[in-house]
């Protein structure tokens, strides 16, 4: 057990991965000698060789377009796009290729390969380095989308990913990277893809997140059970796609009530899809109208006034107070 | 080969300097860009440049001459298939059968060929089935994945796109210690795309085992290749990206054997990629959904009839001695039996599977999934389909 | 009046927005003496030269980069592109230029510029040829997306977009394009965007859709009228982005019922954001759950099999007695 | 100017033929590339080539003298403040002036400039208050559009991204029978870009009045150029695409004055594109979050230094009468008392406005968008921010 950053902990999966199987390969911009603008591949190319933690070119459509080219070859390759709105970069063969080939081959050729990339606002960084654009994934049928909100679940996820035969788009969220540290356990950790963890149990009313905004949503938690003797059951998706619905309905027809927090933008957002699910199966359950706390529906905005669109945990706690109240 | 890299001299490897900036690299002469050579051995009449011809056996010339009539027999009966409504929407390769296979006669079976959608004859010799073809085309699902024992990509729809994951096969065979290699070819329209141009990038910065045929037959649909591009020599496109560059006769198949032979030899010896730019026509439609009147006159068409890759070969084999009149129809009339038996087996191939449609995405099913296929399923049988 | 069908009804827009205003051109593959791979633009080089009619090389990106400096130059580009699925491959462009220049630039450039492509399956196409993915664009804060669904209102939405000032998104479905006929004024005229349409009123349910799926859906409620005296409401959403909410949430408080049809994928597709939507202003008013009747969760299929694939009038006449009958 | 397009001769305009691919095109004989000059009339030890010396005023030339040492105080005062926490990210032009700025030396008011981020040396000299440019860089949306009377395209964050924006303005002032013309730059990193080849495509195919520059720096973060491509001569990319292409001394003043000089001007004759190559090298960090000393040693930097674009020019101006120790020492005074200036400026504008977020995304504002207006003005009330 050693405490860990984000950030170290996924250089820790990646290391342990690279160890474990001699298929596992890195492509990335300056993910090398430098070990990444974050220091995620921080010594993998020191410790495995140029020619499995490639130093690509600065194009990242051909980054994703050669790494699928590998896995169909049977390596294992983990991509890292330096900032998740370099991936609009490499839409087309995320699209028509990482997401297609096991369908248009009959499964015949496989894409086994993880494109890792930090999202999402908070560190004061320029224009299109603070997206969130998980929904455009979540909408592309055969990927995976996967996003961790602490240095444990990073690294055991990140294992998960690299193992998982399917193409998964990883995203980290950057402003966890080195926000605080966790116990990480020495030994590879793997967790299951695809359900979701309700970190708190309560039966008030449901809380949905995941990535970054999980720790707003745990502040908001405590303060409502401290000052407001409300019990939430708050759940980290963890897996975006596929997504955990039995997990989300379940508690949702036990609580009546749901919150769902996300910084990427609104419309036709995760939260309008979990609305939609939880519409399906929880109708008769629902005892207000589930609120969406999300980015608004404009380019995330420049670093002097991003604190005010991130959602923190007085509009949360706030939002839980009006649900409750709903009738 | 002859070809060369202009900046051979002037590229270094890491190991050698730390920059590239070092002082000699603002260097102030000026620099020659070289040349690039252009291949023909077999020219339209026929006759063959003794000092560069190639010594294949006869038996490979016959079999490599009978994947050109086969090719050009499939396209045909395609073609009926499809005025008849029993075919969908197909690119005819008819005029660029000496390119289209002449690219794949140094593939071994553990190699792999990236195919674009105009390439049948290449996709036979490496071994699909013309009924599998058949099925591809004709829009069931099965028809896609190349078939056992294939080392291929599907073909390609979307333009260019299959150029990048073709690169990373070759990158693959390099990270495995594999003695083999990848032949991709694309057109002149594809040549724009920019994912295109970072695959060649990409295959000259890792040194990849990539050959690459880019198929220059002068038209993307209705844009002609001076239009496309005001530097029409594509080959160029290899030299900027520090390639051993060619253009080749591609209605020469000689010429396209025996580049792409040395072009895999390097690769295999790991020299990494080589890019032939291969100059051919297409002579039919681009697509049967194509009327190319509206827009290509008839003389040029007529131009390059006369520089037919077909005939050009039959004449070198005649006066080889190794076909005859005789010879040449007996292989028609067995191509085109061929044709017919994989007609008529894809004609009682079973109808497709409504429900495939679920299948292959994951690894694992997942619930939504599973949720979504059983409403589909329900709607089949609302409709009484599948019963 | 003439009889013209969606695709003349295009046609014909592009035609009078050129003669009108001589800033509007045109780029895209074989648009020029070929008229487009559906006849789109045809003519139109012919009597407005090359200059005007640009046939470009065979790169997306590019066609889309390249109209997006000319929009902040003065022109008034109209893009073509040749089919929905390779606007992909102009995903960067659209997303970090078309859609973002005016407000990156606080409203110093605009990019008054359409793009239009065929969208959705139907004409028995290969893969790539049949996509919905609008739901991509209404994620996109900066664009509008607009969705005829017929020749007059094809025509007159085309219209408008060309004249509106901000980038447009606009999907012509090509299944209607030469399906039929309708009445089209000879001279212009320009429909407001933004607006839903009750195309039928009614009061027994609401039923939302948009583009070619509108057929099956007048069909539906045509049988639903006369085989089974249920009244319905339908509408056409006619601009996706913005949605009007107003229209679709007044309707939806009249009737309280809803069924939303469209080809496009399922999960984070236009139909969950309506419900995310009715689930904030109409959510008292809901007696049952809203189906969506969608696109599946997976590549469009090949077509073989692509009629079950899309949604016909049986399954919207079940899905509406079903949502009818729930209690 | 000393360059030359190796397929001029080859490529035929439109009216001549029908097909690029009639009889000549399959011409066999190999194809001479031909050569790419490269310029330098300064070089390091600021001795001029009297052969190539340009005619500029000893205004003209002070003014540009000057700009260069505007942009380094500038520079460095911007570092400054973001190790003070009183500035954002950004990247360092130290070391580039002469190509940053001798790319705009020759653009009217009226043409344009679409800069990269580390061009701040010619956002100065094309009018960008720098006061603006600090508002810019420490996260201010009003910082972000050029102010008016200057035609630039904002920054470009998103590598490559900027590059067919400015081709399309090129296109645009064709479309409008403009007497104008788009200088656009972009890194030796930015060139492997897709984009950014389709661009030279789109410029040359249309004929489009745009200067390219390629800011060849040696480095694009950590990867040096040897790395990011196979054929570290950049302006290779311009003659595959057609382009008359020249490799050009980047740290040289004059030659980058007279390249781009020659360059707008073919492009305001209605000449076309024209591709330079400038060949320089970025001596400080890649931005204020990088740390070179991880990846790169210093004696390349060394090396780089004795080639600085500033003590060669000041060397020149000497011998040439127009500058000497004192004026040199006035010149910088002055500079660094105007950035200061600047920088009060900057620390005396107001503070960011939290609503404007929701402005200038639509001509008019769409209801939804209203409504989240409200829900986050409300969100700002309850934390007492705007008050
Ligand atoms: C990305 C993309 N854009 C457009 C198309 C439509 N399209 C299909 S084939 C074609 C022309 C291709 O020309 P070329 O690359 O020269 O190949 P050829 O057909 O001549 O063999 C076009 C534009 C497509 N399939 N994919
Ligand atoms: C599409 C994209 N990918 C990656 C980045 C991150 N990034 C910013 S600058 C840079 C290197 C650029 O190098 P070069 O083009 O040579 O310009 P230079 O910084 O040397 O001036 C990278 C990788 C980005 N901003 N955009
Ligand atoms: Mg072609
Ligand atoms: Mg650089």
């Amino acid at each position: 057990m050693s405490k860990l950053t984000m950030v170290e902990a996924v250089n820790l999966a990646l290391m342990q991965e690279m160890e474990r199987d001699k298929n596992v390969c890195m492509l990335g911009e300056d993910i090398g000698v430098n070990g990444g603008v974050f220091r995620a591949t921080k010594d993998l190319q020191k410790e495995h060789g140029e020619e499995r933690v490639m130093d690509t070119p600065l194009a990242e459509c051909g980054i994703v377009g050669t790494a699928v080219g590998m896995a169909v070859y049977g390596i294992r390759p983990v991509v890292e796009i330096q900032f998740s709105g370099f991936t609009m970069q490499a839409f087309d063969q995320i699209e028509q290729n990482m997401a297609r080939i096991r369908n248009r081959t009959r499964g015949k050729y496989t894409v086994p390969m993880v494109l890792r990339t930090p999202y999402g606002g908070g560190i004061r960084a320029v224009e299109h380095h603070s997206e969130s654009r998980e929904a455009y994934w979540v909408h592309t049928p055969g990927l995976k989308v996967v996003i961790p909100s602490g240095p444990r679940n990073a690294r055991a996820l990140l294992a998960a990913s690299i193992r998982d035969d399917d193409p998964i788009i990883f995203y980290e969220p950057k402003a966890v990277y080195r926000a605080f540290r966790e116990e990480v356990p020495d030994e590879p950790e793997v967790m299951e893809l695809g359900k979701a963890e309700i970190v708190h149990a309560g039966k008030d009313l449901t809380l949905i997140s995941y990535g970054a905004m999980m720790r707003p949503c745990k502040e908001a938690v405590q303060d409502l059970a401290e000052d407001h003797n409300i019990n939430v059951e708050l759940i980290d998706l963890l897996t975006i796609s596929p997504m955990d619905t039995e997990t989300l309905c379940a508690s949702v027809q036990k609580t009546g009530r749901c919150v769902i927090v996300h910084e990427g933008q609104r419309t036709c957002g995760i939260a309008s899809e979990i609305i939609a699910r939880l519409n399906e199966h929880a109708f008769e359950y629902l005892e207000a109208p589930v609120k969406r706390i999300t980015g608004f529906d404009v380019p995330f905005p420049y670093f002097q006034v991003e604190e005010h669109f991130l959602p923190e945990s007085e509009e949360i706690v706030l939002a839980v107070k009006e649900t409750l109240a709903w009738e | 080969m002859a070809a060369q890299n202009p900046e051979k001299q002037k590229t270094t490897s890491s190991e050698e300097v730390v920059s590239p900036n070092t002082p000699s690299a603002m260097d102030t002469s000026r620099i020659d860009l070289g040349h690039i050579e252009v291949l023909q051995i077999l020219n339209e009449y026929g006759e063959v440049d003794k000092g560069l011809e190639p010594d294949f056996s006869n038996e490979r010339l016959l079999e490599v001459y009978r994947a050109m009539v086969l090719a050009r027999a499939f396209d045909k009966r395609m073609m009926t298939m499809q005025r008849q409504g029993r075919m969908g929407t197909f690119a005819p390769n008819i005029g660029q059968e000496a390119c289209i296979i002449g690219q794949v006669t140094s593939l071994r079976e553990d190699d792999w060929f990236a195919p674009s959608y105009r390439s049948f004859g290449a996709q036979i010799m490496r071994g699909w089935p013309m009924e599998h073809l058949m099925r591809l085309w004709a829009g069931f699902h099965d028809g896609f994945p190349p078939p056992n024992n294939v080392n291929d990509l599907p073909f390609s729809i979307v333009i260019g796109s299959h150029v990048l994951p073709a690169v990373g096969i070759g990158i693959g065979m390099k990270y495995k210690k594999k003695n083999n290699c990848v032949v991709v070819n694309y057109g002149d329209g594809a040549s724009s795309q920019g994912a295109v141009s970072e695959a060649l990038n990409f295959a000259a910065v890792y040194q990849a085992p990539v050959v690459f045929i880019c198929e220059n037959n002068g038209w993307a649909i209705s844009t002609p290749t001076h239009k496309q591009t005001a530097n029409e020599v594509l080959a160029s496109h290899g030299v900027a990206h520090g390639m051993l560059s060619i253009r080749v006769d591609g209605n020469d198949i000689l010429a396209m054997m025996c580049a792409t032979k040395e072009a895999t030899d390097r690769a295999r010896a790991g020299e990494g990629p080589t890019f032939i730019e291969a100059v051919t026509f297409r002579m039919s439609l681009h697509t049967t959904a194509d009327d190319p009147t509206v827009y290509r006159n008839d003389e040029e068409v007529k131009v390059w009839e006369a520089r037919c890759p077909m005939a050009r070969f039959e004449t070198y084999l005649k006066n080889k001695g190794v076909l005859d009149t005789d010879s040449i129809k007996q292989t028609l009339a067995s191509c085109e039996e061929e044709v017919i038996k994989a007609r008529d087996t894809f004609y009682e191939m079973p109808p497709a599977d409504p429900t495939e449609i679920f299948e292959h995405l994951y690894e694992t099913f997942p619930m939504e999934l599973q949720k979504q296929r059983a409403e589909y399923m329900q709607r089949l049988r609302q409709k009484g389909v599948g019963e």
